[in-house]
């Protein structure tokens, strides 16, 4: 059992409202549910859609074929019409968008009318539509009106109550109306799932973190990390400042993580190249962070709520000097949590940034999951708090210690001052210009430490069949995707994937599996969302290794699953050739 | 150990004669006479002449990039508010490159204390034109002098309601203590603009032209008068006035984040459990 | 072709019943009124809603960064100081991310109009809290409200000595235009700052709000006094006057740089001989 | 004949003067000058050295022994005088510095008191002191006082006459009482030569290309830039903006170039740092921009009046999203004139951003050259000033054309506006969001300029045998020490060495010979001013290709001629194992 359903219209109309209504109600009900959202740069207006994907097993990618269109405009059904497909259904307004499809495939559902009549006011519409999707596929109502409940609860009885008059209304209507509806899904055994997209994946796993600090500037796709923390921050003791830009931000954050309190700051590409002085201040005053770069097609403003890997080597290298840094890219938002939550612990651990890289397809995408596994979230305190250390030479900031990490004091617990220096320094913090101290220094930041960074990252995730002949390479948000081409494709064809998400520094010590693997398969293929291969190149340069092929995605939309299948398949045909 | 010495540091690399010398003197005046100790003390500061100063006092020292002093320091009173937090920074530095945050940290009202060292120059990168420069003053960079109408650290200051803002003068080292004082006793974001000689590539505004010039603001000035402390902004040229121009009530910055309690962020509890049972709001 | 015609755009993605409608129709009247040609004029925009604004229009475009309106709207009008350079910028754009900026180019006084879209929200990414944000109000990255207390544009301009600050409104479009105009008659740097209510997220300052404040300031008000200019800035709240707050007389950067002379920089001529020529200078 | 001269003290004594002049006396006088400078972050006080080599050869780096020192202070000796040779000498003021060292290889002359009596101000110590190694050298005093000539006659005739008479006496106390003095330097044939140092260089660059408008804000070590254009700004016509911060000179140089005009800005890496959006900007926008990178040791602050080579990889990734850009590294300051020149023909033929990278030592190192090919200083208009171009249709800033290039027209020289956007656009200029217009634009920034600008770099130079056994590899500022090297190595170990000044994109093609050669010889040795050997990880990535040793410096300080060959010789003894 698998169904896609797309919600389309224009800004504004709130797709997304019933689009995640309908997700939560499939997740809660037990079933997997994956969803993306395609919207453009613009508040009223224009072409937005929403997209599910529900199904009885795990699912992680987006298909083209639409089961069922909720055709919110005319513009709607012109442009998805061919998309669904042939059992499938376009449900909408005749009244409303002013045109009839008398036609097979096409159901007319008078949302507004309904609305009007049974909710008293056409704003309800939306939960109309709900209902009747809801409807259509047989799913009992109890869950809907549940969260109806829980989102309005705020405003009332009364918002509550007609709310769920309207829901039941478009459930009734469309079980009644829907002749062609061959949809059903069985009744779900399982608990309800957990649904969240890749942004509340990282504020969730900052949280977690004991992240308290959080200072960013707006910037789409990554706003919604600074939101969900916000929305948390008075229960849990967090302070989210929004900074008059992204350089004031990132130096905040330092500032806080100086003062001792775990700190974060995230953007997209445009904002996170305004803290790339920061970034290496960070390098140089061992002041732990994390980022958060939520990328979108670039150069500059591009395309502000489309989704690209094109910020990889950027990252790898932003900042002047040479200092250590990491870098995730979860590829789903159960590995954001555990991620994000890595990237806290290394960051201080090491005493160095860490960039937790996601894009808009990863951001505002959701996923179902059962659960989490709360004992795989860290939460060591490094700092040095004992008040025993007192007087002017027992602490220095930037001792160097055989492991290169010196000691992380909290200024204000202990009696000698915590100093720090963004010109090179002695072990106590303070300016100095001699060659000696240099070197000595350059090795501890990256020489003493590199080596035991290195070991703390995992070598990449395999799926597929023990040696593999085509081999899928790939990193961040293409894990989805990856995964379902896997499945989908002929078995004789024994395709496997390889999924990087902790990028650097890469763990060498632990490719041996990838690189045998790579080394046998006949066909390697490097799935990219950019244009240049940046993932293959830094492949290339890490590990010296050739892909006889790659697929680079760079229109600023994602791999869709039937896509992917298609292109590789394609690339069979051409005989392996490139 | 005499508690001024307490606050000895590095030996400053500042040239002979340099304003920022008594400027330094002041400050240990400062910390001895509030009574502050070295780890109750953060110094932010950014790279210019001023950016070297935390090294040649003792105290809780983050000296950051050029201009960013009040982002750093803004952070670090929100992560910690019992500390108490000065930037000391350049007309460069905090004008310049660092304009940006100027209103923005006026705007939020952290309490923290700015200490501006004008010199109306870049030092450190010996002697091109700053921000508050003469106009028409040449410079290598500007041969034919620099162009800008030089900006009023203090005229701003007053149009953002900047909640304390003073001038003071490195040549007057007694009355600049008392400054410093009361803009770190001020509950909220303190400016002060001091004028500081640079001996070395200011060649205009010296100690003397400085002398002449400035006078210190009597009783008859009201520092709460906004449009009188506008007016008295203004006055620059044959009469530099000195003291309190503005001052005003209201809430910090951290008064008004419910997040800050009794207890500093940095000190204040933080429930695992409650923040990883947050997932089931996902369901 | 109607002249009016001649500047007609793509056509605008903004919600409808939005205040930058209006000012877009002010803008085109502009044009026509002051008898300007496509080809004459350079806007300069960043990113936001107001930053689309050229693209619904026609003249020479440089729709550039988020908050970097000006520093490119300086290099064009520096390049050529035939065109007319007008900057559009909103109050997120300008304000926040560009502070820096708008500080320098008041202090260099190029002779460039800027047209603020003050609607007191970041509009474009969805309804955070901007600069000129009224106090308390809350959004989603700031639930318990703006904490900053509002900037306040004209006040802060006043204490630049900008060469011109006014204030215009979405909702009254006559008034509007012949603000512009002036602004751009003016010799040397106009800041108009636009009231424009966002329909969609600032449910505060909506028409009804502006519509009850602001008034026209009349005879009465002398803009050439500054200290006049400066106690009109700091009104808000009740009465929100629209108008020339201030104005003065002065050279602009661009008849300060001994470079530029009757032809633009991009029209004058080089001489390559005499540039080779100069290594002769290192013999 | 070849000696080296270094003048020691703290700062603000004037050894800049002293070297400078001994350096322009040299050159004036036909003679080969190499000259490096150490100096601290501060105004006054601390310890700085100007070290100048002269020789009858052209040389072009500097060496560990020190025949003439010239001691300011007695830290200068204490520092020093272990570098001095056998046969070298100290000289010195012992009134002035309070100590006598009255043994052999001292000399003490009396500059300050020379200086009042003969100048009559002892002001004139300086010119006292570099008339007394003029004599020591027994160079002709003419060129000397015809420099002082130049350099005084704003201050009147009096000053001019006093340095005269000051350098004389100075000139005559060293001939007179150097009795160990066994230097000599023969009358040279050659006519005078010029002296340029790396950041006069790229001035002059700019200069005759053209550059019309540079704006930048104050970054040591790339001021230099800056103060040679804006001493030439009047006479040639070039506007010289000092920016409040560099983002605001990157986007007014943008903003100039769009305009009309060629424009240039500048820094070091802490100031690029935050030009690295606007760099993104010029990609996007395809404006025109040259920017000149002079590093210095990072990260953040770091050292800043030290070298470094630790930008590159920054550098060649900076910018989020992907665009196209050119990246030169001038060996030398005869190289960065050219490959200036070269940046400014192609960032505009090819409407991209180009680097030039330097770095402190490249900055304030002078070389000494005969003459330049003004035939091969480029000088080409691309831009579009047809004022035919009318109507609404006939101009489209960004139309595709086979090559990737569009026409560039400045806007008012032709009735059809022109129009460009930080957004995804179309042709026209205007911001879109559909995938085809993506597509097409990706490609056309991308794939069609990048075969040709490819093609326009040039192969890297060679020095040395033929099938040499051991091969050097560097780029940037180590030009001059490597080639120097190769001449010092003995024979027998068949050294030479390859530098690439023309770093992105590597004309591939063109690299035949480099390969052949690398892959012929027995050892390779990256050099480079870095910890982290970034052009050797460049060169794997581009080409796949693996050093069997490196050499790298990260102490702040340049490599010396003499320990480059030292550690040469150790890694050949070590059996060339690593
Ligand atoms: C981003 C950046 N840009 C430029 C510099 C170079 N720089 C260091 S200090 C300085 C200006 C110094 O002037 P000011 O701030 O007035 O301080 P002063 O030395 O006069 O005390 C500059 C331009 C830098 N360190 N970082
Ligand atoms: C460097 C950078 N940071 C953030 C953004 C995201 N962003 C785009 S527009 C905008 C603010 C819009 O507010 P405003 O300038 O007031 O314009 P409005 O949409 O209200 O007209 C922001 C934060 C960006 N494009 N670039
Ligand atoms: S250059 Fe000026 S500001 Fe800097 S230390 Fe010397 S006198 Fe002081
Ligand atoms: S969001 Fe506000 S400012 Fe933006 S177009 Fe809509 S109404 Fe206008
Ligand atoms: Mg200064
Ligand atoms: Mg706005």
């Amino acid at each position: 059992m698998e169904y896609t359903i797309r919600i389309a219209g224009e800004a504004g109309q709130g797709i997304q409202t019933i689009g995640s209504a309908i997700g939560r109600v499939f997740s809660r009900s037990g079933f997997h549910v994956f969803t993306h959202q395609d919207y453009m740069s613009r508040v009223r207006g224009g072409h937005n859609f929403y997209q599910i994907r529900v199904s009885d097993k795990p699912v992680s990618s987006s298909r083209r074929g639409v089961d069922i269109l909720i055709a919110l405009n005319e513009e709607a059904i012109e442009r998805h019409h061919g998309s669904v497909t042939s059992s499938g259904l376009v449900i909408y307004d005749k009244n409303f968008i002013k045109k009839d499809y008398d036609q097979p495939g096409y159901l007319h559902i008078p949302f507004e009318e309904i609305a009007s009549e049974e909710g008293g006011n056409r704003i309800f519409s939306n939960t109309v539509a709900t209902g009747a999707v809801l409807g259509m596929l047989q799913i009992d109502l109890e869950i809907y009106t549940g969260i109806l409940r829980e989102v309005f609860s705020k405003k009332g009885n009364k918002v509550v109550d007609d709310n769920i008059k309207a829901a039941r209304a478009g459930y009734e209507y469309a079980r009644e109306n829907c002749n062609e509806c061959s949809f059903s899904m069985e009744a779900n055994k399982n608990r309800p799932l957990l649904i969240l997209n890749g942004n509340q994946a990282i504020g969730y796993g900052a949280l977690v973190s004991g992240c308290r600090f959080y200072s960013a500037y707006p910037m789409t796709p990554s706003t919604g990390i600074m939101v969900y923390l916000a929305s948390k921050a008075l229960k849990h003791g967090i302070i989210v400042e929004q900074a008059e830009d992204e350089i004031s931000a990132i130096n905040m954050a330092l500032g806080a993580s100086f003062a001792g309190v775990r700190a974060m700051t995230g953007s997209s590409g445009g904002g996170f190249a305004l803290m790339v002085e920061g970034l290496s201040l960070a390098g140089m005053t061992e002041t732990p962070i994390v980022i958060a770069e939520v990328q979108r097609p670039g150069p500059a403003t591009g395309l502000p709520t489309r989704t690209e890997q094109g910020d990889l080597l950027f990252l790898l290298h932003a900042g002047h000097g040479e200092f250590p840094r990491i870098l995730f890219a979860p590829g789903s938002p159960e590995q954001a949590v555990y991620l994000t939550n890595r990237a806290f612990d290394l960051a201080e651990k090491y005493q160095i940034p860490a960039f937790v890289l996601s894009d808009q397809y990863l951001a505002d995408s959701e996923w179902t999951f059962e659960s989490l596994d709360r004992d795989a979230l860290i939460c060591n305190d490094y700092r040095l708090k004992s008040p025993g250390l007192s007087g002017p030479d027992n602490y220095k900031r930037h001792s160097i210690t055989p492991t290169g990490v010196s000691p992380l004091a909290v200024p204000g617990s202990i009696t000698t001052p915590v100093i720090t220096d963004s010109d090179e320094h002695d072990e106590e913090g303070h300016m100095i210009e001699d060659a000696e101290t240099r070197i000595a220094m350059v090795e501890k930041r990256l020489w003493r430490k590199l080596p035991a960074i290195r070991e703390e990252l995992s070598p990449p995730l395999y799926e597929g069949p023990d040696e593999p002949d085509l081999l899928l390479v790939g990193w961040g948000s293409t894990y989805g995707v990856m995964k379902d081409t896997i499945l989908e494709l002929p078995e004789e064809m024994r395709g496997g994937f390889f999924h990087f998400s902790e990028i650097c520094p890469l763990p060498v010590s632990k490719l041996g599996e990838f690189l045998e693997t790579f080394r046998k398969a006949r066909l390697t293929i490097a799935v990219e969302n950019n244009a240049t291969g940046q993932f293959e190149r830094y492949l290339r340069a890490e590990l010296g290794i050739e892909f006889t092929h790659h697929i680079r995605k760079y229109d600023g939309r994602p791999f869709i699953l039937d896509d992917l299948v298609h292109a590789i398949e394609e690339l069979i045909k051409e005989g392996g050739r490139e | 150990m005499n508690p001024r010495d307490e606050f000895t540091g590095q030996s400053p690399a500042w040239c002979p004669g340099c304003g920022n010398f008594p400027i330094l003197e002041a400050l240990k005046d400062v910390f001895t006479g509030l009574d502050l100790h070295p780890s109750d003390l953060v110094l932010v500061s950014g790279i210019g002449q001023s950016g070297k100063l935390p090294h040649y006092t003792r105290a809780n020292t983050f000296n950051g990039l050029h201009g960013r002093t009040l982002p750093v320091a803004t952070g670090i009173k929100l992560a910690n508010n019992r500390l108490t937090v000065i930037a000391v920074a350049g007309d460069g530095d905090c004008y310049g490159e660092g304009g940006n945050h100027l209103i923005h940290a006026i705007r939020r009202n952290p309490d923290i204390t700015l200490l501006v060292h004008n010199n109306q120059i870049y030092g450190l990168t010996k002697g091109q034109a700053s921000p508050t420069t003469d106009a028409g003053t040449p410079s290598k960079t500007q041969p034919f002098g620099s162009i800008s109408s030089p900006l009023n650290p203090l005229a701003l200051a007053v149009s953002l309601d900047c909640s304390f803002v003073a001038r003071g003068y490195a040549g007057e080292r007694e009355f600049l203590v008392e400054l410093i004082k009361e803009a770190i006793l001020h509950p909220g974001f303190a400016l002060v603009d001091i004028l500081q000689p640079c001996v070395t590539f200011n060649k205009i505004n010296t100690y003397q032209w400085y002398g002449e010039r400035v006078y210190r603001l009597g009783e008859e000035h009201d520092p709460e008068d906004r449009l009188e402390a506008f007016r008295r902004s203004l006055e620059w040229g044959e009469k530099i006035p000195l003291g309190i121009i503005y001052r005003r009530k209201g809430t910090t910055l951290e008064e008004q984040i419910p997040v800050i309690t009794e207890t500093p962020l940095v000190e204040s509890p933080f429930s695992r459990e409650r923040a990883v049972a947050e997932i089931e709001a996902f369901r």
